[in-house]
């Protein structure tokens, strides 16, 4: 295939239309959708209103309940190890708190449980991958936290609530947004890295529903810079980690979680862990790619903590809806499902189909954005098909430098105009291809104010539990999210391990889950938790090949 | 340390590899001591700058374990003051790097204590550095 | 004059006192040196092996900057930073062959085209400003001030790159003059301080130290001047361990001449930082009225 | 639509063994194109986590490359192999006692002392990062500078594991990059705020909120004044 200025020769036609029409739709606007309009739109096109994306559960806690078919799938799945499976009498690790997960969530909750008196040789943070390998690793664009004057804690609070359809827990929300202050204060101690004025304050943006600027960040890299930087007091403090080593089953005896069941994934060994607590911080579900769409994600996110939670019969909460960003990367192959932040279409970059047509409001909400494109894609059928299979819709980043003149892209998106650099578009020149991408896992286990599951004993912070965002999590608050309930998390279960003493380790809920299965008649199939995704042979390429089986019918 | 200095013991190999890395012609030395007389760092050698020459001369490995070519502190007070022009050195960095080339340090970086790395400035870390770590 | 300034890596540390003294004497003397933007540590010490290619990147990367910044002529203030970079500068100019292949090696930088000329700043002082100009822009002579100059190794040896004769150099006195201190002649000036062995044969340099230091106060001086802030480091804070093993050892500061300079052209201490020095200088610049009692500076009452 | 031409197939050999894959794949999903299932060796898959640091050869090339694998097009007759992982000490300091006199980093990591800027950590970093420069401006004690010129590390090792002074880089950035945190600007209204909120200043608002009925808070938050607007 023949490439020119890094688009093969057959986008050529389309990008040329696209330059035609540029001069004509500058300072023209689509017209923005009516409320009605909107509420049609979504329901035919948006993944979280296709009523064939979503069943009931048959089994668990939350039987019944309406649930992303994906989510479904992996809680009605056989538990990967059955009640014998694994001698619980050698216990290989026997500690007070037991920080299930690496990210975050699980490095914030293993440091705060240290800071509340459990010494370090009696925490013990277990995680599928390496310290770190986590969402919150690739957060970009900041953390909310309200410490303007012009802006409080309050004003916090009614963002988050609005943004979350008023469907969040106002006892999370609350302890969310009075703790952001010192949450920044405390990573500013550690030496994170904020961007800030000459006087120190912060330079603060505006996010998608705030309603004031109150995003802190670290130039493109805000997520990376307070997790490195938060990881490296961790391994200061020689807080001991196992790698590459999932946990696939919760321990209990029977009233609270005991414990838990570990698996290394390189040697293949089981390490049964005894805690007098346990602390759930697994992050999200980004690689099920529920209805097939590409995703934000990184590799381990395979909604594995719901599952050990689930089992062991945990409430999960707002399983119905997930977050998709309208403008993942499609093209190159590359980039796919990577995030072209918001401020691209803030500074004037028009959503365009295969023949340069405007055909929406380039800053509708990210549902109504994401709808409008897959209509276009797959029920008009004016999007534009990449080599691997998938569909993109142009977003005409050279208006950018129309509107604002030439340099505006350098100095506003300079970390995104280099990604495209790479792969020899120039996003200055030719306009960049995009489509609607899987981001975030809005609900999960439930948790109360202190971090506390409805399980005694088990403990939640981060994407994994639910409840603090609703049905939909504004931009900036799950770096918030995972420091202040992962810090909570910590805090409780390092109070809970004091006072509690070791308990029996037992599977039996796995045998009762299984049992329930059986009633339930589900097939046996699928496994859970699945650990990491298949991603081998044709599973290699993209997502999103089949979204019109589901979409558009 | 002593030299014990003999034909049968004569090794043209190490003559020749210092030869090839200090550039110097060691054959140019007559012994006159006169390096040796000037060299500051003299009373904690074990053997003078001029018997680390003949050493050479005459192939005996043994000069590299001798401390002087460690001591030798660059200063080139012989190199100036050598009437055949031979620069001396240049023929102790070649000896050193005979050692340091095999990987083998002459001082451990991780022995320094923290109160020393306190107070030493960088330009005495980088030189020291370069001249006995591998 | 366009000139570009290469600090090297003490200068930004414990040798602060260093930099600030010789950027304000520069400024008094209308000598515009511009730091580079880039520039690596020098290596400290020129590698002696014919065929190490790898230790002649640092020098010759900087000349590069130099180059990259438009310049063509780049002074230094450390002796060892100078001797390193000049007889860098001799081995590209004699060696065309060793040029290339650096340059090829270094294939992500422009061609270096061995045309950077180094001068210390003791040269520039004497050579293109003249030290009968110094004299007439001294606004507080040291007069009175006995100063023994301390040459050390790097300036003047090996011959080919000496600022002066490697015998008996003049610069420094001359300098001294100029200011109208005291020259303190001292047979010990040409002498190694030990150099890099203070990091793993401290007792040599405190032995070096001892002699060195001492035969300047036995001669009359008040302290010691020099340019090198290993030398700096190892008669100035290594009289500390000498004291420890020479009960009766008395010692005198050591500053560098640009500190003195400075002082001569009629800027206020706060450039000197001689609160960075082990042994304080004030003391005798008070007592030779070359400072005035109670003027406080960096929290140090003189 | 527009009919899009067949996939070329490239060859890309892994470790000697030679693959057939579509072309336009990551050398990540070419390698998972071929059999492979990651475990060491992808981790984010986008670019932030330095998981998936790969060295490659072009085809009659002998330049040695190092790039991410989740970052970069697999190309025909690509040799390659992944490097999931360095073998590199990290120091112990807390950052609290750390004073800025002296060099603070040549206390923790002396090797950088060792450095003889040859630029090969340069050359070998996937985020095009002037290594060698911030590793010169720590030894120089530029704090700022390094912390600056070190912060789109991602931690990949790439360059510790070139380095002939053996000097662990990205650790080295990491621990600026604190000492410099620790010494900037702090906020004061950050400060304030967070004393605010323990005396508890905003607590009436915030529980009003909490207690309102689910129509009214709808208007509020409907009703509210948003800045970006402004």
């Amino acid at each position: 295939m023949e490439f020119i200025n890094g688009y093969p020769e057959y986008m050529r036609a389309s990008i040329e239309k696209v330059a035609r029409t540029r001069q004509s739709r500058v300072g023209k606007s689509f017209t923005a959708m009516t409320l009605d309009e909107r509420k049609e739109l979504l329901s035919k096109f948006h993944p979280d209103y296709n009523v064939k994306g979503k069943r009931s559960v048959e089994v668990g806690t939350n039987k019944g309940e309406i649930i992303i078919n994906e989510v479904a799938d992996l809680l009605e799945a056989r538990p990967l190890i059955a009640k014998d499976s694994v001698d619980l009498s050698q216990i290989d690790y026997d500690v007070d708190v037991l920080v299930i997960g690496g990210g975050g969530a699980g490095t914030v909750a293993a440091l705060w449980a240290n800071n509340s008196g459990i010494a370090i040789d009696k925490i013990l943070v277990t995680t599928k991958l390496r310290l770190g390998d986590s969402n919150s690793m690739m957060a970009q664009g900041g953390i909310q936290a309200a410490d303007r004057p012009e802006d409080s804690p309050a004003r916090h609070y009614l963002d988050t609530y609005g943004g979350g359809h008023f469907a969040n827990k106002p006892e999370l929300v609350e302890r969310l947004v009075k703790e952001a202050p010192f949450i920044i204060k405390w990573h500013e101690s550690r030496g994170v890295l904020y961007d800030r004025d000459e006087n120190g304050d912060f330079l603060e943006l505006s996010g998608g529903g705030t309603s004031r600027n109150r995003l802190h960040a670290a130039k493109d890299y805000t997520g990376m810079e307070i997790l490195r930087c938060i990881r490296d007091v961790a391994r200061n403090r020689k807080i001991p980690v196992l790698e590459f080593t999932s946990a696939v089953e919760l321990l209990t005896d029977g009233e609270r979680v005991t414990g838990a069941v570990l698996y290394n994934m390189e040697t293949e060994q089981y390490y049964v862990v005894r805690a007098k607590s346990v602390v759930l911080a697994t992050g999200g579900f980004g690689r099920l790619h529920v209805q097939n769409y590409p995703t934000t994600n990184h590799y381990g996110a395979t909604g594995d903590g719901l599952v050990l939670a689930y089992h062991a019969g945990a409430k999960l909460r707002d399983m119905d809806t997930a977050q998709y960003h309208p403008t993942g990367a499609a093209f190159p192959e590359q980039l796919v499902g990577l995030l072209i932040t918001e401020k691209v279409r803030g500074l004037g970059a028009q959503p365009l189909n295969i023949d340069g047509e405007t055909f929406v409001f380039p800053l509708e909400p990210r549902d109504v954005e994401a709808a409008s494109f897959i209509r276009e894609c797959y029920d008009r059928k004016k999007g534009i098909e990449t080599p691997t299979g998938m569909q993109g819709i142009w977003l005409d980043s050279p208006l950018i430098e129309i509107i604002h003149g030439e340099g505006a892209i350098e100095k506003n998106l300079g970390a995104m105009h280099r990604m495209f650099q790479r792969f020899g578009i120039d996003m200055r020149k030719d306009p960049v291809l995009v489509f609607p991408t899987l981001h975030y896992q809005n609900g999960g286990v439930e948790i109360d104010r202190d971090a506390k599951t409805s399980l005694e004993g088990l403990f939640a912070g981060g994407e994994v539990e639910g409840g603090v965002h609703g049905k939909n999590r504004l931009m900036g608050n799950s770096l918030l999210d995972y420091n202040v309930f992962g810090r909570a998390a910590g805090i409780s279960a390092a109070e809970y391990a004091k006072k509690a003493k070791k308990g029996k380790l037992t599977l039996h809920h796995v045998a009762k889950y299984n049992d329930s299965l059986d009633k339930a008649h589900v097939e046996p199939g699928l496994k859970a938790p699945i650990l990491l995704p298949e991603y081998r042979g044709k599973e290699a390429l993209s997502r999103a090949l089949e979204i019109d089986k589901v979409v558009g019918e | 340390m002593k030299l014990r200095l003999s034909v049968t013991t004569t090794n043209s190999a190490l003559l020749a590899k210092v030869e090839e890395i200090s550039g110097e012609n060691l054959s140019k030395c007559y012994h006159c001591g006169k390096c040796s007389a000037g060299c500051p760092s003299l009373t904690n050698m074990d053997c003078l700058p001029n018997q680390v020459i003949r050493a050479v001369q005459l192939g005996d490995e043994k000069v590299l374990e001798s401390e002087t070519i460690w001591l030798c502190a660059s200063c080139f007070t012989c190199a100036v003051r050598c009437p055949r022009g031979v620069d001396l050195s240049k023929i102790m960095e070649a000896l050193r790097l005979l050692t340091l080339r095999k990987d083998v340090n002459h001082i451990e970086v991780k022995e320094l204590t923290q109160e020393e790395l306190d107070e030493l400035p960088p330009i005495a870390l980088v030189s020291n550095f370069r001249k006995m770590t591998s | 004059m366009n000139l570009a300034y290469y600090p090297g890596c003490t200068l930004k540390n414990q040798g602060l006192g260093f930099e600030t003294s010789a950027l304000a004497a520069a400024q008094a003397l209308d000598i515009e040196m511009k730091e580079l933007d880039r520039w690596n540590c020098c290596g400290t010490v020129f590698s002696l092996a014919d065929e190490d290619l790898m230790h002649y990147l640092a020098p010759m990367r900087n000349f590069v900057r130099v180059q990259e910044e438009g310049f063509d002529k780049v002074v230094t203030l450390c002796s060892m930073c100078y001797n390193t970079m000049k007889r860098t500068e001799q081995i590209v100019k004699d060696d065309p062959e060793k040029l290339k292949t650096i340059n090829e090696f270094m294939y992500r930088e422009e061609d270096y085209r061995g045309e950077v000329k180094l001068f210390h700043l003791l040269e520039l002082f004497r050579d293109e400003i003249g030290y009968e100009e110094i004299k007439k822009r001294v606004i507080r002579p040291l007069r009175g001030l006995k100063v023994a100059p301390y040459y050390g190794c790097m300036l003047t040896r090996p011959k080919e790159i000496g600022i002066d004769d490697w015998e008996e150099p003049r610069i420094m006195e001359d300098l001294l003059s100029a200011i109208d201190a005291e020259v303190v002649k001292d047979p010990l000036r040409g002498e190694c301080c030990g150099a890099y062995h203070t990091v793993n044969a401290k007792e040599l340099v405190t032995e070096r130290t001892r002699m060195i230091v001492s035969s300047a106060k036995k001669r009359g001086a008040d302290c010691i001047m020099l340019s090198c802030p290993l030398c700096e480091f190892n008669l100035d804070l290594r009289q500390r361990d000498t004291a420890k093993e020479y009960t009766d050892f008395v010692g005198i500061p050591v500053v560098y001449f640009t500190q003195l300079l400075a002082l001569a052209l009629g800027l206020t201490e706060d450039v000197c930082r001689f609160d960075l020095h082990y042994i304080d200088p004030y003391p005798v610049l008070v007592e030779k009225n070359i400072i005035e009692e109670g003027e406080e500076v960096h929290g140090k009452k003189a | 639509m527009e009919k899009k031409p067949k996939t070329k197939m490239i060859s890309v050999f892994v470790m000697g063994k030679e693959h057939k894959v579509p072309q336009g794949l990551t050398i990540m999903k070419a390698m998972e194109h071929a059999g492979y299932r990651f475990l060491r060796g992808a981790g984010c898959r986008a670019g932030f986590c330095g998981a998936c640091g790969t060295v490659y050869r072009l085809k009659g090339d002998y330049k040695l490359h190092f790039d991410l694998a989740c970052q970069t097009a697999a190309e025909d007759g690509m040799a390659l192999t992944q490097l999931p992982f360095v073998p590199a000490n990290k120091a112990t300091y807390h950052v609290r006692l750390i004073k800025k006199e002296g060099n603070p980093i040549l206390k923790y990591y002396p090797e950088v002392a060792r450095c003889v800027s040859c630029n090969t950590c340069t050359k070998a970093c996937p985020q095009e990062l002037e290594v060698m420069d911030y590793v010169q401006a720590a030894l120089k004690n530029d704090i700022e500078k390094a912390a600056t010129l070190s912060f789109d590390c991602i931690q990949c090792g790439m360059c510790a594991l070139r380095c002939p002074a053996e000097i662990v880089q990205y650790h080295v950035g990491q621990l600026v990059r604190r000492v410099h945190g620790k010494f900037v600007n702090k906020s004061k209204q950050l400060n304030k705020r967070v004393n605010e909120v323990n005396k508890g200043k905003f607590d009436t608002d915030i529980n009003e909120l909490m207690t309102l009925k689910h129509a009214k808070i709808k208007d509020k938050y409907s009703d509210r004044d948003i800045e970006a607007l402004h």
